[in-house]
């Protein structure tokens, strides 16, 4: 076999290889080409450029001179004060009863109506409730999570076989690999969007359609990564168990689990919080939800409420996100 | 049978509605918009409701057609697209003084220089939704009778998704024109969201039928005799207090008319026959070159 | 009862692991395997588990051919200490020496990690008998020093009273008292309970002391097979330095820089 | 220190502990009252019920008679043939020549125009382009690809600093790892959608605002992962690496990366594959790409071409899934 | 020059492993240390290098106390071999020997794997002087035998002429040869180059052999502090039974259930 001469060759004259090959060196140099032409068509050369203006100006100190800055500047202004309270014009004042204002809330007469600028509009007679629309948005977060975390139990339930069928090592034969993978490419290839119309069609509108879309769609996921996590995993403890006759089920629960959970928990995690995030493929389909709030809030320029309604999902993945690293740290455990 | 039967306002089966905010409208505005009117009729007629709000008529449509949905608001538009795919029949029209009807427009910043729907021609207009009557169809009838092919002669075209959205991009100026409806645009001014003199209605459309409510017409025969009865008289029962009965997009109307005939539908459909769905491909192209 | 028939591993790189072997080794036996640093004794233990599939020739055990198809029959009988022990880190010690157990368990008692109490006792009737104690039983592996882990190693090999325990360097790890213990308790269960033991060492001595039956091993090959008695010093020599002689003829590596390794180059 | 006894107690007396603790149990059964009622409020009960009567439907060989089956039946029949052919009419037949038709190209003076309900309306004469969709969807799957790369290499570029500061282990204190991981968050708690909005009032319409609006989005995806991966990689050679006192950055390079380079890959990959699919977001902002084609496709009715831009969309994934998946195997090279 | 100043390492979960140490090692000095398994011989190498913190008391390098703030500086002067050899097992064996090195190697080289032919060459003359061939080179770690891993990892500390080596079992899955050979070595940097060696073993042959001093552990504490030749047998018999005699006023462990290794109970 190869060119291993009978005595040892001294260490002086071993064959050390470049790390860098010519053929990667005309690979990068390609690719280095087609970047530059598609950085051109995709804009990122006037983008960086602008970018770059933009800096300048703020660093000298004349942002309003930089129309990237003022744009950011105009939209930074706007997304503040948060909207709190919430207001109920009262049209018949000679009806209002002040016995039926539920707690904390109060009656006022000069209202005031903003525009976007915070320029008063004009005044309107109003039941105020101080943290009426905080409250809201709660509620409907609340539907949101709710929902969110069917659809990732869902996905959960559809990508364990997925992972088992699609992960060398424990997959029975090439056959169930490919379908197992492909089902994955599947799910991920169909927006939920689409997914949740076309669910709406079969189930009706509601909640269920979304939970489904969000389930199939973010299987494609979960599937994917647990496989590739579980064919990552040190194939050591594996080995181990393996070569005392376990079944791959059992293998993999001891020997690639206590690995692998940690990532798993992780991805279960990523997809609870995108699917509060995908809440607007839950209102489209008419199961409530945060989504369409913060989309019509949106369209209507009322950048205060979409502000409060941003504030309260990132509260949201904050929270997802400490619970998970506080599990996360109990599995690695160092 | 095996069949599952479809609903009949039974407390049972409720009549599935299906609501899709109209542009400004939020979720619970909807609700809040339409709860007293189908409340009413509830507690008058002993027909019960489920109702949704959700955002895609094209959903609806389809939901329709496959016996999902039983009751929902459609545009002019996308109620003949609706009876094309489904058995869907007219409930009722909005009716405000009399008469049941908007209008669409095009608009332009002040200060643009635009004056006539002929000067769009080389420029960027921003429409709302393809489905949309007032914010897509109608003016693009418009631009194509002026002389404008909307398809070839401007400079780009903006899907913008909705009226609000059509008229923010003219006020930010991506846009030189923007389509949307007298309505929307009143709406936005009221709220503070634009300045009546920052932009300029250049051309205005003609009268365009409500949007109607219809119902899945595969109901059977007496609950939607029934429906009709009931949207007819709920607006001077004496045992229900509409403080305010509310129409599409949340204004106020005087009641619900029925018996608007369909031929009206029909007939304000004529302007439109010029924009073909082939149009409509081109234009979508248009937008979906980018600009 | 163990036979390699002309069994002959080749890596993928072309290194060849075991060459040729033709080998018995009869039921109950305690066979010892010695041979210098990469001189073929793990590939051979693990030819007998397949873990490690030969390129051509045959092995088998009590008469069944080692392949894919067979090792759900034969593996549950066959226990092996691994040379890395390759524990599960991240698992207790407890669960790591109950995961010895699993082809015993029901599936459905596994994935719940429910374990019988009479197998939790053995477990740690094991954990005591190689030196561990209570403390350590809910200790994770990675927490563990060198020898306590391989400890563990060596009681997850004997949860199921295995007829065949293949230890792969069972000691390298373990002081001299403990590593008498641990051949001792492989003795035992040879003697007292018919167990066959195939074990790889690094120590002669203690090979001589312990073992029923000695292989030497150089390159692959067999070079020396007998009575622990009959392996003498010149044997010894010959099979740590064997690798340098074949050299001379083959491909294969072995611990060649031996004259390198003692030359006062400054490093 | 607790209670060892001064001679060592034999096996038989030692404490096993339950693997399931009551506290487990408590929380468990909490878990499960919580999910039954919320099943109910999220309409999972009627959903399950829904889908078992649209099995049964079918394995009684009347999918009919179910809702659900039906509208599924109705979806896959309209979603083929799918939608190949280009066609644009011939307006002035009089000024036709032949001789200027792209290849393959053909004349058809009764090219039937269908409605949506696939019954035709008119003849035309027009000239067929038979593989026109085809290659015009290919041509806005290329725009939207290169879009998608330009967001993934943003969104890795940005996530670096930031997978590096929130591991611990590797970030230099506890302020900075806060700040990371809140940054993260934040990237990911805010909708690309309404980042490419803002994006594009600062930056203009076009493929910057959409790559801006992809890459931060994703990059704090990115940054969670690789940062979750980097401090869950096994210890021992990144330890026996710092005790030779590299710094950190080296042990990252030499312990690190060749343990998690292919999950690594996997989430590039991931990041990639949705931004193709996120193009709807492009869209948005005016920069053009399949999303917007999708979207008023589906509007439209026009299911045939709905299948077509799906398809191609899952070959994208399939391809791009294969791509990784070899440089995954070298990587781990078992 | 090494000094512990009563140094004491509590884990978390109360196990003492190196109770109230004082000693000085000289430099230049081959100090091997023995002990039993679980006797704190990993513990006191890693509390010269930092990778196990004191809880208590205090251990200096050369005068420079070894705590956090003081790694970048002592850190690059010693170099370890690991008792679990941790290799980067993807990587190859080059790289693994090259990444001994990265200390002196600037950032952005190392970043580019641009590593200098020099250095190249002498991680090849280190592979070959611990017996490696150049077949090795480019072969990823996981594809060695146990004692091929173990001698990439002696290698690997050797590349940046260290002061001080810390050898965490250096030769425990070696075979007698080799072992001399690595010994050797490690006694020619201490006599030839004035490097300080540290190294823990469990062959109390080996450490008489080739030690200049030789320490005796138990339970964290030093039992024998001495000459390679007053270590007596019975001196060996306390190391490693020490534990035992220990255990009675003490909560750790340690060899406990040596008795019943040897006791017949059946497994
Ligand atoms: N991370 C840890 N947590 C708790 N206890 C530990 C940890 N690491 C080591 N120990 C304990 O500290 C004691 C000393 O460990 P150390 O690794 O120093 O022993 P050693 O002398 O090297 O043993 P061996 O010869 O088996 O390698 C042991 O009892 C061990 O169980
Ligand atoms: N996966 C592999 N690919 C290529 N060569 C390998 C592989 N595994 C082992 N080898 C080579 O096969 C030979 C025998 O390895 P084996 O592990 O059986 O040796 P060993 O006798 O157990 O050595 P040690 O005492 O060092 O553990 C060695 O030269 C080794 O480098
Ligand atoms: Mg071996
Ligand atoms: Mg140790």
């Amino acid at each position: 076999m190869n060119n291993d001469t009978t005595t040892p060759k001294p260490a002086a004259e071993w064959q050390l290889r470049s790390v860098y090959s010519t053929r990667l060196f005309a690979l990068l140099a390609v690719g280095a080409v087609l970047l530059a032409i598609s950085a051109h068509r995709s804009e990122v050369d006037k983008g960086l450029a602008d970018s770059g203006r933009a800096i300048v100006a703020v660093v000298r100190g004349k942002p309003e001179s930089s129309r990237v800055a003022r744009g950011w500047l105009r939209f930074l202004s706007q997304a503040f004060p948060l909207v709190i309270a919430s207001y109920e014009p009262i049209e018949n004042p000679e009806e209002f009863n002040p016995d039926t204002l539920p707690a904390f809330a109060y009656r006022d007469t000069k209202y005031p109506i903003k525009d976007t600028m915070g320029d008063v509009v004009r005044y309107v007679d109003a039941v105020v409730k101080p943290i009426g629309y905080l409250t809201y948005v709660g509620g409907l977060l609340v539907q949101t999570i709710e929902i969110a975390i069917w659809g990732t139990i869902l996905s959960v339930l559809i990508s364990i076989p997925l992972a088992y069928f699609g992960a060398a090592g424990y997959t029975p034969n090439k056959f169930s690999y490919n379908v197992a993978r492909a089902i994955c490419n599947m799910n991920r290839a169909i927006p939920e969007l689409i997914a949740a119309l076309v669910f709406a069609v079969a189930y009706g509108q509601g909640a269920w359609a979304g939970i489904l879309a969000l389930g199939v769609h973010t299987s494609g996921f979960l599937g994917k990564f647990f496989a590739d996590d579980i064919e990552n995993a040190a194939k050591g403890p594996q080995e181990a168990l393996a070569s005392t006759g376990a079944n791959k089920l059992k293998v993999l629960r001891y020997a690639v689990l206590p690995q692998v959970m940690p990532q798993f928990l992780a991805y279960g995690q990523y997809i609870l919080e995108r699917n509060v995030r995908s809440a607007t493929v839950l209102g489209i389909v008419g199961a409530g939800g945060i989504g369409v709030e913060l989309n019509e809030r949106w369209k209507q320029f009322d950048y205060g409420h979409v502000s409060t309604i941003l504030l309260a999902i990132f509260i949201t993945v904050f929270i997802l996100e400490q619970i998970a690293q506080r599990v996360r740290a109990r599995l690695i455990g160092e | 049978s095996d069949t599952e039967s479809l609903p009949d306002g039974s407390a049972e089966l409720p009549l599935r509605v299906m609501l899709v905010p109209a542009d400004g409208g939020t979720e619970d505005g909807t609700r809040a918009d339409f709860e007293p009117i189908f409340n009413g009729i509830t507690q008058v007629y002993d027909l019960h409701f489920d109702i949704r709000v959700g955002s895609s008529y094209n959903a609806v449509v389809e939901a329709m057609a496959n016996d999902q949905v039983d009751i929902a608001f459609f545009g002019a538009v996308s109620y003949q697209i609706a009876k094309q795919r489904a058995n869907v029949e007219l409930l009722a029209v909005e009716e405000r003084d009399g008469k049941s009807e908007y209008f669409s427009g095009i608009y332009a910043r002040a200060d643009s220089g635009i004056d006539s729907l002929e000067d769009f021609a080389g420029k960027t207009v921003a429409f709302g939704d393809v489905s949309s009557t007032s914010s897509f169809s109608y003016p693009a009838a418009m631009l194509l009778e002026a002389g404008v092919n909307p398809a070839q002669d401007l400079k780009a075209v903006v899907l913008a998704g909705n009226h609000a959205n059509a008229l923010r991009a003219l006020v930010s100026g991506n846009v030189d024109g923007a389509c949307a409806s007298l309505d929307s645009f009143k709406k936005a001014v009221d709220d503070g969201k634009l300045s009546e003199q920052e932009l300029k209605l250049v051309q205005k459309s003609q009268p365009i039928p409500s949007p109607p409510l219809a119902m899945n017409g595969n109901l059977a025969d007496k609950t939607k005799t029934q429906l009709k009865t009931a949207f007819r008289e709920i607006h001077e029962h004496p045992d229900v207090e509409l403080r305010s009965l509310k129409g599409y997009a949340g204004k106020n109307i005087d009641r619900y008319n029925p018996d608007f005939s369909e031929e009206r539908f029909d007939l304000a459909m004529a302007p439109l026959d010029a924009v073909t769905k082939e149009l409509k491909d081109a234009m979508i192209r248009r937008a979906a070159e980018g600009n | 009862m163990i036979r390699f028939k002309a069994a002959r591993k080749r890596f993928a790189d072309g290194t060849v692991a075991v060459d040729d072997l033709t080998l018995e080794i009869p039921a109950g036996q305690f066979c010892v395997f010695l041979g210098a640093s990469g001189a073929g004794k793990s590939s051979v233990l693990k030819l007998v588990n397949g873990m490690v599939q030969p390129t051509s020739g045959r092995v088998e055990f009590d008469g069944i051919e080692v392949v894919p198809r067979t090792y759900r029959e034969i593996r549950p009988r066959i226990a092996m200490v691994h040379q890395q022990f390759n524990l599960v880190l991240r698992s207790t010690i407890l669960r790591n020496v109950l995961a010895g157990a699993l082809p015993g368990t029901s599936t459905t008692a596994a994935m719940l990690s429910l374990f019988p109490a009479e197998l939790q006792q053995k477990a740690c009737r094991l954990l005591e008998r190689v030196g561990l104690s209570e403390k350590h039983l809910y200790r994770r592996a990675a927490h563990l020093s060198g020898g306590q882990q391989q400890r563990v190693a060596i009681a997850r090999a004997f949860i199921l009273d295995p007829t065949l325990v293949l230890a792969d360097e069972p000691v390298a790890s373990l002081d001299p008292e403990i590593s008498r213990g641990i051949l001792q308790l492989l003795r035992d269960a040879s003697r007292e309970s018919g167990t066959t033991v195939m074990c790889s060492l690094h120590q002669p001595d203690l090979a001589r002391e312990f073992a029923d039956r000695i292989v030497g091993l150089a390159r692959g090959k067999v070079i020396f097979d007998g009575l622990p008695d009959q392996l003498d010093e010149e044997m010894i020599g010959r099979i740590y330095a064997g690798a340098r002689a074949a050299r001379e003829t083959a491909e294969d590596d072995g611990p060649v820089a031996l004259g390198a390794l003692t030359a006062s180059e400054a490093v």
